[in-house]
């Protein structure tokens, strides 16, 4: 037979989340002996002529987080007129009407679920501190124009209110980009327009969001023992954070894992091709709150 | 320059400098092409050349209309934000009317009116181009967010996916439909008044306005036509990606002025050949081609880009070098 | 005979200018009307608003009887008017004939029609008398070409008027004769033709009537140019008696200052090399495209050299650009004033200043912004600069002050030895001229080397100690003042064997004779004027 | 028209129209600023302006050697990914090193070595600016992933952190620095001959040349001190966010120039002015706050900034509009 060949295409290979996808996936490439194919799609245009691509390179199959997830059907067809087989990991892929595409597995973790555990560490920090809700002020650093980054928190900002967080202290910072200096501007402004609180919390698509939040909160002179803030991702960024001496308002982290992800996908995938079983068609892979307390337990759980 | 050339011997070393000047990057590409399919595998197939094509197709069909932009000394940066806009009214209104003669009118007429906007505010109210089209960029991208609540906006109807599927002789009709605008555009750049006039508005505005060219109504047409020609590769897009998606086509404004400029466009205005910008569209697939085929690193394709780019414009400025004193 | 065309009362003001206040004068069907005046009198002004470019600020124009408001150059052309800039209007990039045809190009089932296009410029090029191929682009010809192509261009409108705003002020002499020839046909054809010159002779040669601005304002108009005095012209224009012009005088000249020692480069042939004393005006003659200009752009570092060596005083001048030339006192004012001399969105004071304020720097960076200003209104009244201020954008001066500028530029530099002037008096009225020649003498007899190129053989022979002459890309002879002469100076000049037959002939002043037939053989005595580089650079 | 306006009266207006045409732009800026107080709860206090100026404060720096670079008629493209590396770079150095000098001067240093490639690119190997700074914004930005493994680089030196806390009379450092970087830049343009030979060279390279300018050189400095003052704002960034982002600034670029654009200075070189740029930059601040303290949909946001920029512009033109014929 062929040699196997897989394509392991992702949506933002700049970020660290995905570096370590691909590291894994190395990792189970090394293993098994099939050549990775890594390709960074950051849009549709660009996702199309990637899977073009790995069919020129007489690829079999490809791993694929997509920049959309309605692009669902436009992976189906590509990858039929390719003749490839396809795993999709992180986001499900639908089709036009938003039903999930049976024809591929799937591995991944909803955005919205990630989310929740978010809200819900936060509340139980609230609790653990005995904060007044009332009293709480909650910033959602909002980056509405990435669907993942709306499911995110809207998944933590549900997670609140479920506890009984009143929604009238959760306001929207919409970020212009997803870096932390705008996160930073857009929390600011938040904090200026609602100085009333006295406790602050924060959400944001990712720990860069959050982080930005923290380090506004901070300029104002609200620091660790008011300020709760958890992120989503738990590289190095939090990692950065959790082990600074003095700890900082950027309480955690919801660690997902990159490991099984990468891994996995690419396993099931060369076992597919190679007619070593076919993959289950959906996995749910769950995160992992990060505190500064836990974070070494944590990495070790999730395998980094 | 001295008597000397009055007798035809010197002037041969002129005319093939000339030559190779005129086509000095169409070779360079060309030794590029032979390079890559003799050293990278894979490179040299039917699969891989149809499938950079396709890659460029939608630069392609807008880089034509680019070249006419800056030729005449414009600049256009809503080129972007229009595929977007163009792909996702076209999936919505696919949706309602479950027609897609309506859904193509309804992108391209959104696109005419994109146009139209920017060049009533560039050649009659005077604005800067680059803040105008800022402004519309934004706007447009603003649109399409809110139009479909910045959610991708599927599309089931197949005659319309199978637009962006189709293959005739081999080639895909995204493909075909670039190739049919470098041939239009080319011939309205070279066989027309039109194109004619946008090289003089580019070249000198106020001689092309003091010979009684109609400097503002050529402005507002060709940002019209270039509107146009985006909300067809917008919904070409929409077809292949089987969805209008919002935040499509970030930053392609940048890769379209990148290919006109490496195909030999001037910024400055009146200088512009369709057959160097089909080259620069080409170099920029093939770049990218590349280096998914040699799995280059996602960090290190940041740097080799940049080096290509610099080589390339390197490569096509040793020519003018002996020109300059 | 009723007039054609008639201006009533036209205003034009401009911030701090009136250009134009309340002239009045009318021109005839089959009459060549001059306009003369001093630089920024105002003409210029005047066929903006005939050409619709301006809109007046007041007053009427009529053509053929009836008063007319053009909104646009396209409406001026649509009334038959047309004219052909004092700066030249041409789309460097296209060709030949697209230029010609600009905004009314053939067209043939919706294509351009190029085969014609090139058909009937190539027919109207030929049948003025101008060898031109109609694809080469504007870019690759020189100045004098391109104004050939802009005349072309006018007269292949068909209109009904036609002016032309100094249109030989960068024309050879054999391009002049081919231009009167036209322009007298013109006549014969009953067109109305405004012609606007600094050169009287050209005036005296071709007009039929002529009218005298001064200050925006009409002095006087003409109805007989031939009955009006020299002097009585010049007087009116400048607003005082100018005896003679060159204003000559006997200088002591010190040992050779500036050794040009083997210069080579890529415009000019073979190694070139000259002296120039101290306290001397060295002329430079040349017909079109003998390479003088070339030649000074490499003495100045401005061009890459091939060869040679440049010493001043016995010192050699470092060879790292402009720069370099400048800190060792050599200076050029280039023959190219709108691409190569102004900063034409500065102010005049900028202008002025942008070389000398080096040597007058807090701290070797920051401007004394007090002394740049006394030093600008100084050479603005030194040198007669007519400007609202010395913060008025050089762009909106008239040509010829702004040439003015660019000489206080380089008369404003404390340690100038060596002056390089390359047609310092292209386009710039009587009165400016003279002004000028004072300042080339005041300059001489400061001990400074003055070199002087220029295309006008009487300049050069009027204010020159000694003449250089170029032909073909080297200098070919040198004549002290008393030997130069305008036959011996040509017999130098031409081709081998040109001499005899034209000899008094190649003077602007001099009348000029009819052209020779389109596509004259080579050894025709008179196709020695034709650029060299043409025939080949027409090819691209 | 008629003759009756020959009386020299007409000069009064043009005076005032002068004026107004100076300060158009200051004067909109103000009304603008006094209606938002009035208007927009919260907009006026210390707080809230301290907090708009903080967030401009990068732009505001590196917008004042961009104004030097667009008025000596070049671009430059690779602010924003100098930005990103510099602070990857200083946090890197930072955290081997443990000093804060050494860490400063590697980003400063790798700052102004961008800079020089750019300028000798641009100016020696006459390679178009957009171009080049394209490339070299793909490159450096390769480098700030490769340096840092895609990582954000964290930074514990409190001495280093503390510069993006201190306030000095309750503002911000960076803010001050910016406000520095005005001042120094507005001398070093309107004082200095290094300013007045940039603006000769972006009118007219070749006269400025041949007026004894040292025109390549000049165009290196400028990109030079340009990449330093980058460099300068990238640390301060990381400064402020405690940790070096390969990520940050991306689409920087287009902000800074647009605020300058929109302060009046001219893509055709030749114009600057540093008091514009400064009401550029605030604009843009201003607007981006107060549609958060609004609450403006980030959806409808993209529209109301674009509307904005064209309103901006609209009213600067306003003024120009006279002056054409
Ligand atoms: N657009 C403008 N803005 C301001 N002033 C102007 C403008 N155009 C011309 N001027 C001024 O109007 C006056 C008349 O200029 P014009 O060009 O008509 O002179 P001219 O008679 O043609 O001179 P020359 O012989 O030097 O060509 C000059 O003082 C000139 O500086
Ligand atoms: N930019 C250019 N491109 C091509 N040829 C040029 C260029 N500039 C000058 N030449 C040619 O170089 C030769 C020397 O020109 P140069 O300008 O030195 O002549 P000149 O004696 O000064 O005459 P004039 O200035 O009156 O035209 C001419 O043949 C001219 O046409
Ligand atoms: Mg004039
Ligand atoms: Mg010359």
């Amino acid at each position: 037979a062929d040699p196997v060949k897989i394509g392991f295409l992702v949506k933002q290979a700049e970020e660290p989340w995905f570096q370590d996808e691909w590291r894994y996936a190395e990792v189970a490439a090394k293993e098994k002996g099939f050549t990775l194919v890594k390709i960074g799609i950051p849009n549709g245009e660009k996702m199309m002529a990637a899977i073009d691509n790995l069919a020129a390179q007489k690829a079999q199959g490809f791993v694929i987080c997509a920049p959309d997830v309605k692009l669902g059907k436009a992976v189906e067809r590509a990858a039929k007129r390719n003749n490839l087989k396809v795993v999709s990991v992180d986001d499900r892929l639908v089709d036009g009407s938003g039903k999930p595409i049976e024809s591929i597995p799937h591995m991944g973790i909803s955005g919205y679920q990630i989310g929740k555990q978010v809200g819900e560490g936060i509340i139980a920090e609230i609790k653990a501190r005995k904060w007044n809700m009332a009293e709480v002020g909650a910033i959602r650093v909002a980056y509405d124009q990435l669907p993942t980054g709306k499911d995110r928190t809207t998944g933590a900002v549900d997670a609140l209110k479920a506890a009984g967080f009143p929604a009238a202290n959760i306001i929207d910072a919409p970020q212009a980009k997803t870096d932390t200096e705008n996160a930073f501007n857009a929390a600011n402004i938040a904090l200026t327009k609602n100085a009333k609180f006295k406790h602050w919390v924060a959400v944001g698509l990712n720990d860069e969001a959050v982080l930005g939040a923290v380090r506004a909160a901070e300029g104002r002179g609200i620091k660790a023992d008011n300020m709760v803030g958890i992120g989503i991702g738990g590289a190095k960024a939090a990692e950065n954070e959790l082990n600074k001496p003095q700890p900082t308002g950027f309480f955690g982290s919801v660690m997902i894992s990159a490991r099984e992800h990468g891994y996995q996908t690419s396993v099931n995938l060369y076992n597919w091709i190679t007619g070593k079983g076919t993959p289950p068609a959906e996995v749910l892979t769950k995160g992992m709150l990060m505190t500064r307390a836990n974070q070494a337990e944590v990495r070790k759980a999730m395998g980094q | 320059m001295s008597t000397s050339q009055l007798n035809p011997v010197a002037a041969a070393p002129l005319v093939s400098r000339q030559w190779l000047s005129d086509y000095s990057m169409p070779l360079a590409y060309l030794v590029l092409f032979a390079v890559l399919s003799a050293t990278v595998e894979n490179f040299f197939s039917l699969t891989n050349v149809v499938g950079l094509m396709l890659s460029v197709a939608q630069i392609g069909m807008v880089a034509c209309t680019m070249m006419l932009c800056l030729a005449s000394r414009d600049f256009d940066l809503s080129v972007g934000s229009t595929i977007a806009f163009a792909g996702v009214l076209g999936a919505i209104v696919l949706e309602r009317s479950g027609s897609v003669a309506i859904a193509v009118a309804a992108g391209l007429g959104a696109g005419a009116l994109i146009g139209a906007l920017n060049g009533v505010l560039i050649a009659y109210l005077r604005v800067n181009a680059l803040i105008a089209t800022l402004a519309t960029m934004l706007m447009v991208r603003g649109l399409a967010f809110i139009v479909s609540k910045g959610q991708a906006v599927g599309i089931n109807d197949d005659s319309f996916i199978d637009f962006g599927d189709t293959r005739i002789f081999g080639l895909p009709l995204p493909v075909l439909v670039a190739g049919a605008c470098f041939v239009v555009f080319g011939i309205l750049l070279n066989q027309t008044v039109f194109g004619r006039n946008t090289l003089a508005i580019g070249g000198n505005p106020e001689a092309a306005r003091l010979a009684g060219v109609r400097v503002e109504r050529l402005r507002v047409w060709i940002f019209l036509l270039q509107g146009v020609v985006t909300a067809m590769a917008g919904l070409i897009l929409a077809s292949r990606i089987t969805s209008g998606q919002p935040n499509a086509a970030q930053g392609f404004e940048l890769d379209v002025i990148s290919a006109c400029v490496l195909g030999g466009v001037s910024l400055q205005g009146g200088k512009a050949r369709i057959f160097g910008v089909l080259i620069g569209v080409l170099i920029m697939g093939t770049v990218e081609n590349v280096m998914n085929l040699l799995d280059v690193d996602a960090f290190y394709q940041y740097l080799m880009r940049g080096l290509i780019l610099l080589i390339a414009v390197l490569l096509d400025q040793l020519k003018t070098r002996g020109e300059r004193r | 005979m009723a007039a054609y065309l008639e201006f009533d009362q036209v205003c034009k003001f401009f911030p701090g200018v009136k250009a134009l206040n309340g002239v009045s004068f009318s021109a005839h069907a089959g009459q060549v009307h001059g306009l003369l005046g001093e630089n920024g009198a105002g003409k210029s002004t005047l066929l903006k608003i005939l050409g619709g470019q301006y809109k007046p600020d007041g007053g009427r124009l009529l053509v053929d009887g009836k008063e007319r408001h053009f909104g646009s150059a396209k409406d001026a052309i649509a009334a038959g008017i047309a004219i052909i800039h004092q700066e030249l209007q041409y789309v460097p990039e296209l060709t030949v004939a697209e230029n010609v045809l600009l905004g009314r190009m053939p067209t043939r089932f919706g294509l351009l029609d190029k085969k014609k296009a090139h058909r009937i410029v190539a027919e109207k090029l030929a049948a003025i008398g101008v060898d031109l191929s109609p694809d080469a682009r504007l870019a690759d010809l020189s100045i004098a070409q391109r104004q050939m192509v802009e005349i072309c261009k006018a007269i292949m409108q068909d209109a009904q008027v036609i002016a032309f705003d100094e249109p030989t002020s960068s024309l050879s002499h054999r391009e002049t004769e081919i231009l009167f020839r036209l322009v007298k046909e013109l006549r014969a054809n009953g067109r109305t033709l405004i012609y606007i010159s600094h050169r009287l002779e050209e005036l005296y040669e071709l007009c039929d009537a002529c009218t005298i601005f001064r200050d925006g304002r009409k002095i006087v108009t003409h109805d007989v140019m031939a009955d009006v005095p020299r002097d009585r012209l010049i007087s009116d224009m400048v607003g005082r008696e100018l005896s003679d012009i060159y204003d000559y005088r006997e200088r002591p000249h010190s040992e050779a200052r500036l050794q040009v020692q083997g210069l080579n480069g890529k415009h000019v042939k073979g190694p070139q090399s000259f002296v120039v004393h101290g306290g001397e005006v060295l002329g430079f003659f040349g017909l079109v495209g003998a390479g003088r200009s070339e030649l000074m752009r490499l003495l100045y570092n401005a061009d890459a050299r091939t060869g040679g060596t440049v010493l001043l005083d016995g010192v050699p001048v470092a060879t790292g650009g402009p720069a370099d030339a400048i800190a060792a006192g050599i200076v050029l004012c280039p023959e190219d004033r709108k691409e190569q001399g102004i900063l034409a969105t500065a102010s005049v004071a900028e202008n002025i200043n942008i070389s000398v304020r080096r040597n007058d720097l807090r701290g070797g960076l920051f401007l004394r912004h007090k002394r740049e200003a006394a030093l600008a209104d100084e050479f603005i009244a030194r040198l007669r600069i007519k400007t609202p201020n010395r913060q008025q954008e050089i762009r909106l001066l008239s040509g010829g002050n702004q040439q003015k500028v660019i000489l206080a530029r380089w008369l404003a530099e404390p340690g100038l030895k060596v002056l390089i002037l390359d047609e310092p008096t292209r386009g710039i009225d009587v009165g400016a001229k003279n002004d000028i020649y004072r300042i080339i003498h005041e300059v001489a007899e400061r001990g400074c080397c003055v070199i002087v190129v220029s295309s006008e053989l009487p300049e050069v022979l009027g204010i020159s100690d000694r003449v250089i002459v170029m032909r073909e890309g080297a200098i070919c002879g040198e004549l002290p003042r008393a030997q130069a002469t305008e036959t011996e100076v040509l017999r130098l000049a031409l081709p081998d064997g040109a001499v005899p037959a034209l000899a008094g002939h190649a003077t602007p002043e001099t009348a000029p004779r009819a052209g020779p037939p389109p596509g004259a053989a080579a050894d025709a005595p008179a196709t020695y004027i034709e650029s060299p580089a043409q025939p080949t650079r027409s090819i691209a």
